[in-house]
């Protein structure tokens, strides 16, 4: 199955709700609206057996978080998703394929997006001390006072 | 030169310990084991105990997590003791200067007698460094 | 004058100071061969060749600062490696160098040297538990479980000697065999490897070095002892090494017998033993290099499955024999 | 048994060992193009900054001197990556084929 | 600070009833600091528990607060074993931006580097295998061996570990004809070398003991657990990045893809060995069909806007970079994800005993060896520094201030 036949596939069952497409050689990036996020996953991994999770990757982007799994052995499918930021709520996919629990961890961790439905979504990356609700990447995340290095010996 | 002095400069038994360094400096340390270059005919053997060992060989930046850990490897270590840093992340940090998480370099952390220059610095270098701490004890 | 020369014998020569210094040259010897199989030269600047290279360790070990962690059981701590190395010496004494006599020597003494040695391995779990250090008990736990596995071939192989030479006597087991044959030649070769298996396992070396392993359980029981206590049990390894030699060439290959020029035998035995010995270590040294660490429960799996009832058949046939 | 097959082998086979540093010194396999220690030719520098700008760790640090904007480099934070070398315009930067860097100071070389 | 301070203060060792084994930091199964907490019951492994940032040292941010040039080293000390996947994949992602191809001879030798890297790192996982069970004589066997292909790097790029050969637009060193010959002959001895290698693995008794039937990893769940690499070849799954989305070059450079599917520690052994046999081929056919020409073109410092995802096969499996530039000379985002880390569920269900599949202590070792973890990369982790109850956060701003304050 090549770029265009992917996109061309995503794009006929889920019609409106695929936003934008961008294909190159073995990379397919689609965007998204949330709320067929999980469908589209599912659709991926089970119809066209995209059943790896390569990882996910997270961007602050302004008032908006980027969801971004990354599926596949072959091609590479980037799914694209904003979720506000105020409200960082995201389905899990862990359900879907079991692999994906530590990307969705690791996310949680340094974005605050919650990932309804994971069944274990403790600290993975951060240390057991770190205070709840400060995601360090955020772009709104404040700093206190910067210790220079030196000093904390 | 006295019994006890001798015997210290023949038998320096090593303790390797990588508090986060990329790998590259502790494959050299151990190829410095490794037939072609063989610490042992100084009479190094490589220690897993820091009860047993008296020359700790740390590489890498010291990061904050694993800084407790390190002090108390070291604290664990009978003296006399002594300390060689490998690998220019672990001397300052390195390409990781300045980050964070990272101390700037191991004497900030702990007592260092000897330093060894390179990313990673070959086994050669290694030997060399070691024989050299050797000597300046020697001296002492 | 008679009094005066068995306080010599057993402080100097063949005695205590003998076998110290003798532990070391082995060592030393050990880690050469061990060395050289691996394509590498091993200590080469601590005295000529690197000979003195054990001494440097144990002096070094001696003068470093003796940490006694705040948990452990003091007493227990303090004195184990003293007795420890107490015992293997005593072992030591028993062996005929010199003549076809130790210096120790009485009508049974190879129960005795049996029990030394099942002593000695139970200094190690005591020494294990006494540290209370998280390796070091599971470290004497597998210690505990490996005594399990070789200790019954070990007696097994070292009854059929004695029901070759009908006695429990070393004195006469030495004796039968300079006089006949030596029982390596003939019915006890089996008996002789499987001495020296269940030897490598007490001794604690690869394959066996499962109470120690280092990348398991960093240091085993020993990962407490530091200073002169580590240096003392690293002693006993090395005068163990060179008792269970002395041990199997007592046994199977005809103590310090041999072709002998009447008059010279103080001289020949002795350097007879020394040969034999060193054959028996470089079996060992083989073995060390030969092999990768066998998990604990396969080396009790390995030993009730082959080793003992190999060594009971042995016993049955050596039995039909004799 | 074919490890023993090899083992009986190496006792006759020459060691792997080179008896570096107290003999055998020449045997040391130092490739040309080593990323050694660094020589920096002063006269050469125009002081055009490339090379502290490109240096991944900061061991170029920029220093002013009589002659103007000049580099110094703190070998305990250079990554002996050989960037400087490529980047500089002048040619004033050299890696050598020195790699014996062991000192009791970690400022002990800080090549100016 | 003083020795005659830090004396004072740690004479304890711990004892809990309840035995928890730590393994890792300072633990020498583990050549680097990571925290594995097993709960065990006499010998038999019943929990694991992982934290694994013992290792973090600010590289995601960091990456994003220096220019494309300086990021290749830093890149390359994510890990110093695969630093030539990670400069790799991290030149591909930009050139991808860019839009550009480099020239093929300059692909040519980024494969003959990779694959001599795949070398160095699976010899020398072989080598800490053998070290783990305990099999010294065939670490310094395998060592000694590895030699021959460290002077060939150290040839080739200059230095033993850390090639720095890899930069965006081609490779920064060419190849002479004389190192040809020399890497020619240096694959004749490894080729000899390693099939001797893959004999002792088959044949000796207590490798095998202790590796076959260790560490089982069912193709269903290393499939479920997104298992990548030589962990999920020994399952049986035929699945490497080189054959299935192949970059720079692989598409012409023949090789095969391992499988085994006994799917134990004994098999990603052999998967290892295969490979690295493979590799020595590969290197071959590069030596003789590299094709004259350039080996680098220049590229503006500052990639147009865009984003790109590059995928190499490391020696340790998949390894993901994905790269978004805002149109400066530094990146918008970097995410690298590397082979460790996607294999950490399944090597924590490997370790987990359950159904009659019992794990021992001495297993574990072998077992998390057996995935060739690399912790130096897993650690890796964007933003965090907490110390002991206090915390310090850093905005972005002060971030930049701080580096420009030491010249960076
Ligand atoms: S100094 Fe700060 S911003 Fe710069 S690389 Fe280090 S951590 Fe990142
Ligand atoms: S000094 Fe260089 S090679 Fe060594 S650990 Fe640090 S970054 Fe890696
Ligand atoms: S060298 Fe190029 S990128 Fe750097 S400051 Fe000068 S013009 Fe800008
Ligand atoms: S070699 Fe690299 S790290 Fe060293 S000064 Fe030059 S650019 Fe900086
Ligand atoms: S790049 Fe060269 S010319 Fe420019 S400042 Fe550095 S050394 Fe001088
Ligand atoms: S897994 Fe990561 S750290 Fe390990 S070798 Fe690969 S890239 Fe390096
Ligand atoms: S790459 Fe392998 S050998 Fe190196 S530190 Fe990681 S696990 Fe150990
Ligand atoms: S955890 Fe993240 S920030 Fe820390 S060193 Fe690792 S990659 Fe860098």
């Amino acid at each position: 199955m090549n770029e265009n036949e992917i996109s061309e596939a995503l794009k006929s069952k889920f019609g409106n709700n695929i936003l934008e497409t961008k294909t190159s050689k073995r990379r397919v990036f689609i965007n998204i609206s949330t709320k067929v996020y999980k469908d589209v996953i599912r659709y991926l991994v089970e119809e066209l057996g995209f059943n790896h999770v390569q990882t996910i990757t997270g961007v602050d982007v302004g008032n908006f978080i980027e969801i971004m799994p990354h599926l596949g052995r072959g091609v590479t499918v980037t799914v694209k998703t904003r979720i506000e930021k105020n409200r960082p709520a995201l389905s899990t996919i862990t359900d879907i394929v079991p692999g994906a629990s530590v990307h969705e961890r690791e996310i949680h961790d340094i974005l605050g997006v919650v990932f309804e439905g994971h069944p274990n979504l403790t600290r993975i990356i951060l240390p057991e001390n770190w205070p709840e609700g400060v995601y360090p990447l955020r772009k709104d995340y404040t700093p206190e006072q910067p210790v220079p290095m030196k000093e904390v010996s | 030169m006295n019994i006890v002095k001798w015997a210290r400069l023949k038998s320096p038994w090593l303790l390797h310990f990588n508090t986060g360094a990329c790998n590259a400096c502790d494959i050299e340390v151990l190829a410095a084991l490794t037939p072609r270059y063989d610490l042992e005919r100084f009479g190094a053997l490589l220690k897993a105990s820091p009860r047993h060992a008296d020359v700790l060989v740390v590489t890498g930046p010291v990061t904050r997590q694993v800084k407790d850990r390190l002090l108390r490897v070291y604290n664990q270590m009978p003296d006399p003791k002594f300390v060689v840093a490998v690998g220019t992340c672990c001397i300052s940090g390195g390409v990781f200067n300045g980050c964070y998480n990272v101390y700037p370099g191991l004497d900030s952390v702990i007592p260092v007698d000897a330093y060894i220059f390179g990313c990673p610095p070959k086994p050669e270098a290694i030997i060399n460094g070691v024989v050299a701490l050797l000597k300046k004890l020697e001296g002492s | 004058m008679y009094p005066l020369l068995e306080l010599l014998q057993i402080l100097i020569f063949p005695g205590i100071l003998f076998a110290i210094f003798l532990a070391f040259i082995y060592e030393w010897l050990d880690r050469k061969i061990y060395a050289k199989f691996q394509n590498r030269v091993g200590p080469l600047y601590t005295g000529p060749m690197g000979i003195l290279q054990p001494f440097a360790d144990f002096v070094k070990l001696l003068a470093k600062e003796d940490i006694v962690p705040n948990d452990v059981d003091k007493p227990l701590f303090n004195i184990l490696p003293i007795f420890a190395l107490t015992l293997s010496l005593t072992g030591f004494l028993a062996l005929p160098i010199i003549s076809l006599k130790g210096i120790i020597s009485f009508n049974g003494d190879l129960i005795f040297l049996i029990v030394l040695m099942t002593l000695i391995c139970i200094v190690v779990i005591y020494a294990g538990v006494s540290s209370s250090n998280r390796f070091s008990t599971v470290g004497a736990e597998r210690a505990a479980l490996q005594l399990l596995g070789y200790e019954i071939p070990m007696m097994l192989s070292v009854v059929s000697v004695g029901i070759m030479a009908n006695s429990m006597w070393i004195y006469e087991i030495v004796s039968i065999q300079s006089n006949t044959f030596w029982f390596l030649i003939g019915p006890g070769i089996l008996g002789f490897a499987i001495f020296i298996i269940c030897g490598q396992a007490e001794l604690e070396r690869i394959p066996f070095d499962i109470p120690e392993a280092e990348t398991e359980i960093v240091a085993g029981w020993l990962t407490e002892f530091s200073g002169r206590k580590f240096a003392l049990f690293r002693l006993t390894r090395n005068v163990e090494l060179l008792y269970l030699s002395g041990l199997a060439v007592t046994l199977f290959l005809g103590g310090p017998s041999g072709p002998i020029i009447l008059g010279l035998e103080p001289i020949l035995y002795p350097i007879y033993f020394l040969i034999k010995t060193l054959f028996v270590l470089f079996l060992l040294t083989t073995l060390r290099a030969l092999f990768a660490r066998l998990r604990i429960d396969q080396m009790v799996n390995f030993s009730w499955k082959y080793l003992i009832p190999i060594a009971i058949l042995h016993i049955l046939f050596v039995r039909v024999i004799f | 048994m074919s490890m023993l097959k090899e083992i009986q082998k190496s006792l006759f086979k020459k060691k792997a060992t080179v008896l570096y540093p107290f003999k055998e010194r020449e045997k040391v396999h130092i490739p040309e193009g080593l990323r050694g220690k660094i020589v920096f030719d002063r006269e050469k520098c125009t002081g055009c900054l490339l090379c502290s700008r490109f240096c991944p760790s900061g061991a170029c640090e920029i220093v002013v001197d009589e002659k103007g904007k000049r580099p110094i480099f703190h070998l305990e934070l250079c990554l002996f990556c050989a960037q400087c070398q490529e980047v500089c315009p002048k040619g004033a930067i050299k890696l050598t084929e020195e790699f014996e860097l062991a000192a009791f100071d970690k400022k002990a070389f800080t090549i100016r | 600070m003083q020795k005659e301070e830090l004396r004072s203060e740690d004479k304890k060792s711990s004892y809990e009833l309840f035995f928890d084994i730590p393994v890792g930091p300072q633990h020498p199964a583990l050549k680097e600091p990571a925290f594995f907490k097993f709960k065990v019951e006499g010998e038999r492994v019943i929990g694991v528990d992982a934290d694994v940032s013992y290792n973090h040292r600010g590289i995601e941010k960091a990456l994003e607060q220096r220019n494309y040039i300086q990021n290749i080293y830093l890149i390359e000390r994510i890990c110093g074993i695969c630093n030539v996947a990670h400069t790799l994949c991290y030149a591909q992602a930009v050139e991808q931006i860019h839009g550009k191809e480099i020239p093929p001879r300059a692909n040519y030798i980024r494969l003959m580097i990779e694959e001599l890297a795949r070398i160095h790192s699976h010899t020398l996982w072989l080598g800490v295998a053998a070290h783990e069970i305990g099999f010294d004589t065939l670490f310094m066997y395998v060592w000694r061996d590895r030699e021959v292909v460290m002077d060939l790097i150290e040839m080739l790029t200059g230095n033993r570990v850390t090639t720095a050969i890899n930069t965006i637009g081609g490779v920064r060193r060419d190849v002479s004809d004389e190192a040809k010959y020399k890497v020619k002959k240096g694959m004749d001895i490894l080729e000899e070398r390693l099939k001797y290698y893959k004999k002792v693995a088959i044949n000796d008794p207590t490798i095998n003991a202790r590796c076959s039937g260790v560490g089982i990893l069912k193709p269903r769940d290393a499939i479920k657990l997104c298992a990548v690499g030589p962990t999920l070849r020994a399952s049986g799954i035929k699945n490497d990045v080189r054959a299935d989305d192949p970059y720079a070059l692989h598409d012409e450079v023949p090789f095969n893809v391992i499988t085994y599917d006994t799917m134990d520690v004994l098999a990603r052994v052999l998967v290892r060995v295969d490979e690295t046999l493979e590799s020595v081929n590969m290197v071959r056919y590069c030596v003789d069909h590299m094709p004259s020409g350039e080996v680098k073109i220049k590229l503006p410092l500052s990639p147009p806007i865009g984003e790109s995802v590059s995928r190499v096969e490391a020696p340790r499996g998949e390894l993901i970079h994905y790269a978004r530039s805002n149109g400066t000379n530094k990146p918008e985002r970097y995410k690298v994800r590397t082979p460790t880390f996607e294999n950490i569920p399944s090597v924590c269900e490997m370790l987990t005993s359950k159904n009659g599949y019992e794990v021992n202590i001495a297993d574990i070792p072998i077992t998390l060896a057996s995935i060739d973890p690399c912790f130096s990369c897993t650690a890796r982790m964007e933003f965090r520094d907490v110390s002991k109850g206090k915390t310090w956060i850093w905005s972005l701003e002060e971030l930049k201030a701080h580096c420009k304050k030491k010249g960076i």
